[in-house]
């Protein structure tokens, strides 16, 4: 089972990666981009076959390690496959 | 998809007709598409110098503190205390084009574990760095690259980074050069090599585990880029520093005991030119069981492990009463470790793959009937002599100046140098831009070592002999400019295709040249690396002879920086005719790139370094540096700046025009602050070198000859302006 | 006082800060691994600079999750002293032994330079031997140090006089250009509530020598070894 | 409309990042976890109303900038909020 935990940038928090990917963004001429922010991704392959505890479990790996919930926020999502 | 070896594939894998004929001679049979990629590889120019060999056997490489020269992972030199030196510098042009940041990381990996597989400690990192014209549309991208890169890789692994040396040309625009080097320290009685030895002796794979990572690297570095770069890119190498540090810590700590009896990282061509090197080396055989092989991806073949580059990785063999203590160790620092063979006596490197027999090749054969090429060369007739009289400066010298040290050739590099931890180690006494040379201390020593890179592209494409010469001349001097004794080179040949006669005209003029220099000043190669097919479309670069020098300073408290102090008499020591031809006044100012480039006079060289680093020890001196591109008033304003202290000149000889006296490039100059002129230069007339004093510093202002002055304030503006605006930070 | 340095995997300023310790104090600390769970006897615990883990998930991240970091936390918590240099601070803000986070550098490239920073109260361990309102050099080598905790948090900080260090001009102005990674209110180091556990970015461990560029550092490690 | 573009290292190209975190999650004695791989995710504020707009530019920005085309890939998605 695949689990996805997105982690964000709480908002208020300033993000200077998503602030020069706009930069760059409107310097390569693409217009009407406003706000940009930046996140990682973690792509977890999981033994686990019950989607309800493998969100469960992510989303504890999320808070133990993968986000650092000073200054992120996380999102889990899972997919059976 | 189980396809065939025979000539199409050869052909494909790199081989030409007569070497897939040999390979058939050898093996007596076809070969498995296995042996086919082992014979390209080993045989590819890359890992067989196929084309240079003939060449490089002129270059000297002895010297009594010369402990191993070339042949070796990393050249060994004697520093005193029982300790030695192992350097080497290595190139990773060809990945740097695909992807810089990957491509600058994982070379300096890789050069990294050529000096760690030899039992050092690496203490220092410098890069050689040429990229296209910044006005083309990449070199932003891959200046940007190449930076992070190196110091992402460098930074994490946690040795500094030191020095180095930056240019651009437009000859780069389609092939820059990424050329790295380390440098570390070993016990003299405690160096490790790679020659195998020892019948059913285990031989241990540790490190990362292998992928698909850059199978046929070696191949594609050994080739031309055309329009189709795109299709050739093998998987990109994704360096991991952090796996390097580990490996770097494992491994030094199993050299502290007596289990191993060989070493050798995996490079270029990976497992295969590891246990080919070790077994041919050893004159012993190899069984290899590719099961064994720690493997990140599914369904891997033989041919791909065999071929595979994936990064971070080393072969050793070990004494097999050592095994468990080696594992201990290498599982202590999370690493793998695999028994992936065994030391045979067949003189045949054999591999199995699921019980199948998958390669088996003599390894003598392979080594000694790998192909070598006395390439057709032609010289282009050495350009004419310009004569400084008949080049007008409209500008004046102020003007000059300001326009020389705000172009990108000459601009401040701390834009560079700042991505890179120099610091870390607590032993860095020269960080960059504070001296000619980085000086090093060693740890728990007074002695420090003096590392540089040089060369001057532009002067090796107009007299490839004179340039090399020049590039191994500068580098002895930026040694001697901190007071350092030079002990020896390592050297990174950058050249285009050795197919066509002029490119191999120029690499074997400028080795001459380079021997020329070497043999003079008594400064051997005990390293150093080929690369070769630096062309894109056609176009080749500007042929760059890299040199990176090492000296040793027993005492690191008498070395000397560049940077200025007021109320300091300036002398100039050594010759001065006003040589503009290939200045870069005059391809900034004159706007031309013509005339013949500075000649090195190898016994003036000598004796002015000589004279120059007796003065530093005797503690006479405060600061020194040599003159090199930009000429006087450049190397006297890079002094000024770097202390922020001004200095007023006076006039320079009537027989020189003013220009070509303040920015010709004559070679075997320095530079020298002293607080007693009078006394220095009789010291120098006795000694038969030429002295005179040009000016004295002080004040906040950069007083010329014809009159004008700059403050040092708009002179760092205009030094410091390029880079930050140019990268847009 | 005796220290004690932890080494985590990925760490590799261990050996500068050693040197300056032991010149200091005339004596060498003791390496810690990092699984190892005992830390009785010593009086500082230093956690030094470097690339725990690599750094690939989040500056310190993954070393605030080490076995070693049970005993630093008891050791806090029993009123210890803690050190966390670069790296080493990252990884007391991972762990929650120093409030906020440290966030990519504003310009979102390393930075390897001298920076010169205030000292803002000298009435501490660590900074008993420099004056309040100093001014001193240390090299900086880092890719995320720029400080960030939320408004109440910095009010908090500053109001307790828990601010360490700021990133200043030669003489003393904290203006925004002297502050290159970006850091809010251009703090460098704070200090816990009871002032036995600091946080630095900059590295005075790499200025103890003269012959290195200066002894800026110094005055740090003569008040650690004195105390 | 918000678009997001997700940015993960192609397969087969090694993920040090992954690798370690995977390593870090065994260590805090998460089990059942296997292959570990980490990514970025690019949140971006379009002035576009169009979804099928929106999404050609967001990939035309992924293929220009926000991917490293050379070891990365990409996929994209398109929420209007
Ligand atoms: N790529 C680089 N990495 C680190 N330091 C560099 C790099 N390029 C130049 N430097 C440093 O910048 C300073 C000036 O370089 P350069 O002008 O090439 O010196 P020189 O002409 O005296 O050999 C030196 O200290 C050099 O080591
Ligand atoms: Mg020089």
């Amino acid at each position: 089972m695949k689990a996805t935990v997105t982690v964000m940038l709480k908002p208020g928090v300033l993000d200077p990666q998503g602030k020069a990917i706009g930069q760059a963004l409107a310097g390569l001429g693409f217009a009407g981009v406003g706000e940009v922010r930046m996140g990682k991704v973690i792509v977890l392959e999981l033994a686990e076959t019950d989607p309800a505890r493998a969100r469960t479990a992510a989303e504890e790996m999320a808070r133990k390690l993968l986000a650092n919930t000073v200054i992120e926020g996380f999102t889990v999502a899972v997919d059976g496959a | 998809m189980v396809r065939q070896a025979d000539a199409a594939l050869a052909r494909e894998f790199g081989l030409d007709a007569d070497e897939y004929a040999k390979v058939l001679e050898i093996m007596g049979r076809p070969p498995s598409v296995t042996e086919l990629g082992v014979f390209s590889v080993m045989w590819s120019e890359h890992c067989s110098y196929k084309s240079s060999r003939v060449h490089l056997k002129q270059l000297p490489t002895k010297a009594p503190w010369v402990v191993h020269g070339p042949g070796e992972n990393a050249g060994v030199v004697e520093i005193g205390h029982g300790l030695c030196a192992v350097f080497k510098m290595e190139s990773h042009n060809h990945p740097s084009f695909i992807e810089p940041y990957q491509g600058a990381a994982t070379g300096v990996g890789g050069i990294l574990r050529d000096v760690f597989t030899m039992g050092a400690r690496p203490i220092a990192n410098l890069n050689a760095l040429r990229f296209g014209d910044p006005a083309h549309p990449a070199t932003k991208r891959i200046v940007d690259g190449v930076v992070r890169g190196i110091g992402g890789y460098g930074n994490c692994v946690g040795v500094p980074t030191v020095g180095g040396e930056v240019n651009f040309h437009p000859a780069f625009n389609g092939n820059p050069l990424v050329n790295a080097m380390t440098v570390g320290i070993a016990p003299v009685d405690r160096i490790f090599l790679s020659a195998a030895a020892g019948v059913g002796n285990p031989v241990v794979y540790v490190g990362s585990k292998t992928g698909r990572d850059g199978i046929h690297g070696a191949t594609m570095a050994s080739a031309e880029f055309g329009a189709d770069a795109e299709a050739k890119r093998p998987t990109v190498q994704v360096g991991d520093p952090f796996t390097e540090k580990l490996l770097i810590e494992a491994c030094l700590e199993l050299m502290a005991t007596d289990a191993i009896v060989a070493i050798q990282d995996m490079g270029a061509a990976g497992l295969t030119s590891s246990s080919v090197e070790m077994a041919g080396k050893g004159g012993v055989g190899i069984a290899l069981d590719l099961d064994a092989v720690p493997q990140r991806e599914t369904g891997m073949s033989a041919y791909e492990m065999m071929l595979s580059e994936s990064q971070e990785r080393m072969l050793m063999v070990l004494r097999p009463e050592r095994e468990d203590a080696a594992r201990a160790i290498f599982a202590k620092w999370g690493l793998d470790f695999a028994v992936i063979g065994r030391i045979t006596d067949s003189g045949r490197i054999v591999v199995r793959h699921q019980g199948v027999v998958e390669a088996d090749i003599p390894l003598a054969p392979l080594a000694e009937q790998a192909p070598l090429y006395q390439r057709p060369t032609t010289e282009a007739p050495k350009p004419a002599v310009l004569a400084a009289a008949r080049v007008e400066d409209r500008l004046g010298l102020a003007r000059g100046l300001e326009v020389l040290l705000a172009c990108p050739d000459l601009c401040s590099r701390a834009w560079v140098w700042e991505q890179y931890d120099s610091t870390i180690g607590g032993q860095t006494v020269k960080r960059p831009g504070a001296a000619d040379a980085a000086v090093v201390r060693v740890e728990g020593q007074a002695m420090a070592l003096a590392l540089t890179t040089d060369c001057t592209p532009r002067y090796c494409a107009a007299d490839p002999e004179a340039g090399g010469r020049q590039a191994v001349a500068e580098a002895w001097r930026n040694l001697t400019a901190v007071g350092a004794r030079p002990l020896a080179i390592t050297d990174n040949l950058n050249f285009g295709n050795p197919e066509k006669p002029e490119v191999m005209g120029a690499f074997a003029a400028a080795i001459r040249g380079m021997a020329s220099a070497c043999e003079a000043l008594n400064f051997p190669v005990v390293s150093g690396n080929v690369s070769l097919y630096n062309e894109t479309e056609g176009r080749a670069i500007l042929p760059t002879p890299a040199i990176g020098g090492l000296g040793v300073i027993d005492d690191a408290a008498k070395a000397v920086g560049i940077a200025l102090r007021p109320w300091l008499d300036l002398v100039l020591v050594g010759a001065t005719q006003g040589w503009l031809g290939q200045s870069l006044w005059l391809r900034e100012i004159g706007g031309r790139e013509d005339g013949a480039p500075p000649p090195v006079d190898l016994p003036a060289e000598r004796a002015v370094g000589d004279f120059v680093r007796t003065q530093i020890l005797s503690g006479t001196v405060r600061a020194c540096h040599d003159v090199s591109d930009g000429g006087l008033l450049v190397a006297v304003a890079e002094m000024a700046l770097a202390g922020n202290v001004g200095a007023r000149l006076s006039t320079g000889p009537r027989d020189i025009p003013g220009h070509a006296y303040w920015f010709g490039e004559d070679q075997g100059r320095y530079v020298l602050a002293v607080p007693d002129h009078a006394a220095f230069v009789r010291a120098a007339e006795a000694a038969g070198i030429p002295a005179v004093r040009i000016g004295h510093s002080g004040g906040a202002g950069l007083t010329v000859p014809d009159g004008g002055t700059i403050s040092i304030a708009s002179l760092r503006a205009a030094h410091e302006r390029f880079f930050p605006s140019f990268m847009g930070s | 006082m005796k220290a004690g340095i932890v080494l985590f995997p990925g760490i590799n300023r261990e050996r500068d800060m050693a040197i300056a310790l032991e010149r200091a104090a005339g004596h060498a600390p003791r390496m810690i691994w990092h699984t190892e769970t005992e830390l009785a006897g010593l009086d500082l615990i230093v956690l030094p600079g470097g690339f725990s883990y690599g750094d690939y998930l989040r500056c310190g991240a993954m070393a605030a999750q080490a076995p070693v970091m049970g005993a630093v936390r008891a050791h806090a918590a029993r009123g210890g002293y803690v050190l966390g240099v670069c790296n080493g601070f990252q990884i007391l803000t991972e762990a929650g032994l120093l409030p906020g986070a440290l966030l990519r550098n504003a310009g979102l490239r390393f930075i390897s330079a001298d920076c010169h920073l205030r000292v803002e109260r000298a009435d501490t361990m660590f900074a008993a031997r420099y004056q309040r309102g100093a001014v001193f050099r240390a090299p900086m080598a880092h890719g995320d140090g720029n400080y960030f905790a939320d408004a109440a948090t910095l009010d908090r900080l500053e109001h307790e006089g828990l601010v360490g260090f700021r990133y200043a001009t030669a003489t003393g102005e904290v203006t925004p250009a002297a502050n290159r990674n970006g850091s809010a209110r251009s703090i460098a180091g704070i200090y816990s509530p009871n002032l036995r556990v600091l946080g630095l970015m900059p590295h005075p461990e790499d200025l103890v020598d003269p012959l290195l560029g200066g002894v800026d550092g110094a005055p740090l490690f003569e008040a650690l070894a004195a105390a």
